[in-house]
C-alpha cells in the first residue's frame, strides 16, 4: 500500500480537537514542516504531547492552534524559556497536564500495550499527583507499595521525522543518538504520519534493516520533506539554526511581531523550497550542514 | 603565562561539583547544565577517571573536544560507546535501583527543606503568574532513591525560598521524617551555588550552611536566602579550585567560557 | 511435465490456511511451522501480495526463497526491511489492538470449545504424566482479542477431546457467552486438519464441522474427534488447491518438503 | 574497571539457589560455554529464567542443576522435545512456573525497574493464574477493568552470549535479528555475565555506538569464549549444527547415554578449545560457518 502523501493530505488526516504526540526535543528532531501545516490549516484545541517541547510548542501557542499540552517540559534550552506557550498557559488558553517522564512514559506505555495504565514510582511526594485525574494513588496488591497508577494515552496522531521512508511506510534513521520519543510516541498513537528526508526505494532498507525503527504496517503517511527538521537539529545531516532560534527569542516578546514572524516563515511559504528561501535559501543550509 | 591561582566562580562550582563524583560513579547530565557537565569533564580528568557519564541520558562514555553550545544536542556525545533511548535504556537503567545514583539538578525555587519547583510560580497552578519549563525528569529523580546535588549560580532569596510555590519534586517536604513516611529513599543532599555548598541537617531535615566561598560572609549568604539557615559554629570556607583545576576548565574543558555564561561571569 | 491435478494433505492444508489471510493483513509465526509459513508465503504469491508478514516474530516483510528447515532461524528472514524486537517492538505492536488481528496456532489439545493445551497431560500440573512444551505466547493471543486458526496434520481423539487438561489458550470456556462474561474478545475461528475445516456454532461456540476434504467422509472425522460435532445438514467439501497453488508449493515455496514431513506425507 | 574473566571466576559469581536468567531460544544464541561451567561446577538448585529454552534447559536438567523453571516454552523446535526436561519434570525434580510471553515481560519489566508488579490483558480465562501466587487478578483503579498483575521478578544473574564486547563491559551484537532476550534479561538481573566472540578495544565499539546493546556499566563480568553458542546457532557467525542436535536428541531419551554425553561433551573438556575439538574441530566448525 502505497502510503506517500502530500503533506496537505496527511495534515488533513488530523481534525480538530484530536491530540498529537510531536517527535522533539529542546532544539532537536522535530518534524516542523508537519508543525507549520497544522498552523496553515488552521487547526483548532488540539492537544500536544511532547516529552520535551521546543519552539514548535511556542509556534502551536502563539497560533491558538493547541488548547492542551501533556508533557514533562518545554524549554528551548540555551535559547530560553517558550515564551508565548507561558503567556498561553498565564493567560488560561493553554492547559497543562504536566508529568515526569517515568509518568509520560507509563501513560503513553499503557496506550501502546492496550492496558488501562501502567504504575510508576515517580512522582511520589510530588503536587503533581493530587492535581492530575489521570493519575491515582494505587496498592501493590502484592506487598501493598504504593505506586502512583498512570491511566493510558493514546493520541490520535504521532508527528515523526526521520532520515528515510520508503512509499509503503517503513522508516529509518542513521546510526545516530536516538531522538527520545521514537521509542514511544509512534506504538502509542492510533496514526501515525512521518516525513523523511528522502523517500527511497524498499531495496534499499533492506540493506540495512537493524537501521528500521517503524515497520510500514504501523504507518499511515510518509512525505518527502528534505530539511524537514528545520530549525531544530538533525543530526547526522545538519545542526539546529542558531540565528533563526535567537530571531524567534526575539520576536515572541511581542504578539505582533509573532504575528509578522509567522506571517513570513509560516503562512506565506506555500512550499518548502518556499519555506528553505524564506530561511536564508541555499547559504544557510549550507551553513547548517557543515 | 597565565595564571592559574586567579578563579573564578563557576570554576569554583564545577570543582565543589566534580569533588562530589566518585571514581565509578555513574552520572547524566540534562539540558542547559554546563557547569554540572564540565564538572563530571574535570572530574574524568582529575580524580575519577572511570566515572561513567550518560552524555544528555544519550550518549555513555562520549568524549567531547569541549563543552559544547548545548549540553542537549550533538557535538556533546561525540565518539560514545553507545546510544541510550530513553524510553527503553535510559529510564530502565534510571529506576533499577542498581544505577545512576547521584544527580546534578536546578530548581528555579528550592525551599529550606529541599523541595524543589521547576513548574509554576503563583497560587494557582492553572493560572499561573509563571509559567515556568515543567518538572521534566526531576520528579522521578526525587522519589526514585537518588541523591540530589542542587546547583543554583544566582542564589538570592527569590531562587532559595522558605516554601515552595509547588512541589514538582519532593525533598523532605515538611522536615523530620515526612519523606521517610512516604518510603522514599534518597534525596537532596548538597546545594553548591554562587556563595556558599549547604546540606541538610540529619533529624530537621533543614537547610544548613556547610561552606562559604573564599570573601564571602555567613551574613551575606543569610542575606541571599529567603529563610533561617541553620548555621553550624563553625563554618568552613569552601576549598578553591586548584590551578591545575583551573587550567583544565579554561584551557581545556570550557575555552568558549559557556560556564562562566551560565554563571552570569562577564 | 509434472501433473498439479494431485495435490497431498499439507498442499490443501497450506491453501486453506491461506484463504484465511485478506491482503494487508499482518500475520506472524511461531517455530515450527512449517505449513503456516508456506501458506503465508502461498497467499503472498497469490490473492494477498500485501499481506504483512512478521517473520518468527522477528524479520519484517523477509524474502526466504523457500521454506527453511526451521521456521524460527537465519534463512527465514533473509532480506527483512526491518528486524523487529520481542520485548519492545513485537509485544508492543501485538498488544496494541490495533495490530496483527490474525494468529496460526497448534496445540496439542484442542477441545470442543476451542480451548487449548500445550501444558500438561494429566491430572496435577506439578507431576504431570506429560510435560508439553509450554504455552508460549499463546495464552497471550488467546486473551488479546485475536482470531485464532488452529491447524492439525493429525485429526485424531488425543489431540481433538472433549474438554483439555489444562487450559493453557482460552477459547470459547465452557462454551455459551462464558467467553465474553471475561470481557474477552476475538477467540478460535476455524480449525484446519488432515481431515476437514471446522469452526464453532454462533451461540453455542461448540465445535461444528464446516467442510471434510475430498475424499474424507463425515463419519470418518466424527470417529476421528474425541467428542460429538455439530454436523449442519449440509457439509460441504473443501476446495481442492488449485494447480497453479500446488505448483507454487511444490517446485518455488517448498521444494524441500518440509510442510510435507511436517503433516507424515512421505 | 576491567571486567574480563576467566569463565570459571565468571561462573564463580553465580551461587546454589540462585535464579539465572538465560538468553536463547529453541535453537538459538544460548551461551553454552556458561551452561557447560555450571554443570562443572556443579550448581545445584538454579532457578533457570527462559523465554523459551532448548538444549540448555535438557542439559541443566540432566545434570541436576536446576529445581525450577519460569518461563514460556521449552522445545528445540524441528529437533523435538527436550526429554531430559520432561522427564525431570514429570518427576518432581524441577516445577515449573508457566507464564505466558506477555506475563514473563511484565514480571522481568517491574524487575528492571524497581516496579513492584506491571500488568497484562494476557492469560485472562486460562488455568495459569491460579496455580501461580506471583500472579493475581488486578481492577484497573480508573475503568475497573481486570487486568493480570505480575509480580517483579529480579533474577540473581544474566547469561548473554555476544558479538563483541570491551574489557569494561560495553557488548555488541552485529545488525542481525534480535534475540529475544536481550531486551530485558539484562535489565532486570542483579548481575550480567557475558561471553562474546571476541574482546576488543573500545575504540573499535565507538566505531559503532548503535550496535551496543549493554552499557558496561550494567556488565559484571565479560569471558572472551569463541564459537561460544555452538551448537545454538549465533549469526552471522555460525549456524546451529544439525548433526549435535540429532546426537543429543537420540541419547536424551537414555538416562546412561545422557550421562555419557555430559561425560564426553562437558566434564572432559577443560578448555573451550578441547570442546571444539570434540565436537568435531575444525572442520565441523568450518561447516557450521559455511
Amino acid at each position: 500500500m502505497n502510503k506517500v502523501m502530500t503533506i496537505e493530505e496527511a495534515v488533513g488526516l488530523v481534525s480538530d480537537g484530536e491530540i498529537v504526540a510531536l517527535q522533539n526535543m529542546a532544539t532537536q528532531a522535530a518534524p516542523m514542516a508537519l508543525v507549520r501545516e497544522l498552523i496553515r490549516q488552521e487547526k483548532r484545541n488540539l492537544g500536544l504531547v511532547c516529552l520535551v517541547g521546543g519552539m514548535a510548542v511556542d509556534w502551536l501557542s502563539a497560533a491558538g492552534v493547541i488548547d492542551r499540552f501533556i508533557g514533562a517540559a518545554v524549554s528551548m534550552e540555551q535559547f530560553g524559556l517558550c515564551n508565548q506557550y507561558r503567556k498561553a498557559v498565564e493567560g488560561g488558553r493553554v492547559r497543562v497536564e504536566e508529568l515526569s517522564e517515568t509518568a509520560l512514559n507509563a501513560r503513553l506505555g499503557a496506550g501502546a500495550r492496550n492496558l488501562p495504565f501502567l504504575p510508576t514510582r515517580g512522582m511520589l511526594g510530588s503536587d503533581l499527583i493530587d492535581i492530575n485525574d489521570n493519575l491515582t494513588l494505587l496498592q501493590d496488591p502484592f506487598t501493598g507499595e504504593t505506586v502512583v497508577a498512570c491511566r493510558a494515552l493514546v493520541p490520535d496522531v504521532a508527528f515523526i521525522h526521520a532520515h528515510r521512508a520508503d512509499a509503503r511506510g517503513n522508516v529509518q534513521i542513521e546510526p545516530t543518538i536516538k531522538w527520545p520519543d521514537l521509542g514511544i510516541f509512534p506504538k502509542a498513537s492510533k496514526k501515525v504520519i512521518v516525513t523523511a528526508e528522502e523517500i527511497v526505494d524498499t531495496e534499499v532498507l533492506r540493506r540495512n534493516p537493524d537501521r528500521t525503527v517503524l515497520p510500514g504496517f504501523a504507518v499511515d503517511a510518509v512525505v518527502e520533506v528534505p530539511y524537514g527538521a528545520h530549525p531544530t537539529s538533525f543530526f547526522p545531516n545538519y545542526t539546529y539554526d542558531t540565528a533563526f532560534h535567537l530571531e524567534w527569542i526575539k520576536v515572541a516578546r511581542d504578539d505582533e511581531a509573532t504575528q509578522a514572524f509567522l506571517q513570513k516563515y509560516v503562512y506565506e511559504p506555500a512550499t518548502q523550497a518556499d519555506y528553505l528561501a524564506a530561511v536564508g535559501g541555499a547559504e544557510r543550509i549550507l551553513e547548517l550542514t557543515r | 603565562m597565565a595564571d592559574y591561582g586567579e578563579y573564578t566562580i563557576d570554576e569554583l562550582m564545577c570543582a565543589t561539583l566534580a569533588a562530589q563524583f566518585k571514581d565509578g560513579d555513574e552520572v547524566c547530565n540534562g539540558m542547559a547544565s554546563f557547569i554540572p557537565v564540565a564538572a563530571i569533564m574535570l572530574a574524568l580528568r582529575t580524580h575519577a577517571p572511570e566515572l561513567v557519564w550518560l552524555a544528555g541520558a544519550a550518549g555513555v562514555d562520549p568524549r567531547p573536544d569541549r563543552v559544547p553550545a548545548s549540553t542537549l544536542e550533538s557535538p556533546l556525545w561525540r565518539d560514545s560507546v553507545m546510544y541510550l533511548e530513553q524510553y527503553g535504556d535510559f529510564w530502565n537503567y534510571a529506576q533499577s535501583g542498581r544505577h545512576l545514583h547521584t544527580f546534578c539538578v536546578g530548581a528555579a525555587q528550592l525551599d529550606q527543606y529541599g523541595n524543589a519547583n521547576n513548574s509554576v510560580i503563583g497560587d494557582d497552578y492553572h493560572r499561573p503568574k509563571v509559567r515556568l519549563p515543567g518538572t521534566a525528569g526531576l520528579a522521578d529523580m526525587g522519589a526514585l532513591g537518588k541523591n540530589l546535588l542542587y546547583w543554583n549560580t544566582n542564589h538570592n532569596p527569590r531562587s532559595l525560598v522558605e516554601k515552595v510555590d509547588f512541589v514538582s519534586c519532593p525533598g523532605y517536604l515538611g522536615g523530620g521524617d515526612e519523606r521517610d513516611k512516604l518510603g522514599l529513599t534518597g534525596g537532596p543532599k548538597l546545594v553548591v551555588t554562587n556563595l556558599a555548598v549547604l546540606d541538610f541537617a540529619p533529624d530537621s531535615k533543614r537547610m544548613r550552611l556547610r561552606s562559604v566561598h573564599p570573601g564571602v560572609t555567613v551574613e551575606q549568604v543569610q542575606e541571599a536566602t529567603g529563610f533561617e539557615l541553620l548555621v553550624p559554629s563553625s563554618v568552613e570556607e569552601t576549598p578553591k579550585p586548584t590551578a591545575e583545576q583551573v587550567r583544565l576548565l579554561r584551557d581545556v574543558i570550557d575555552p568558549d567560557g559557556m560556564c562562566k555564561r551560565e554563571a552570569g561571569v562577564k
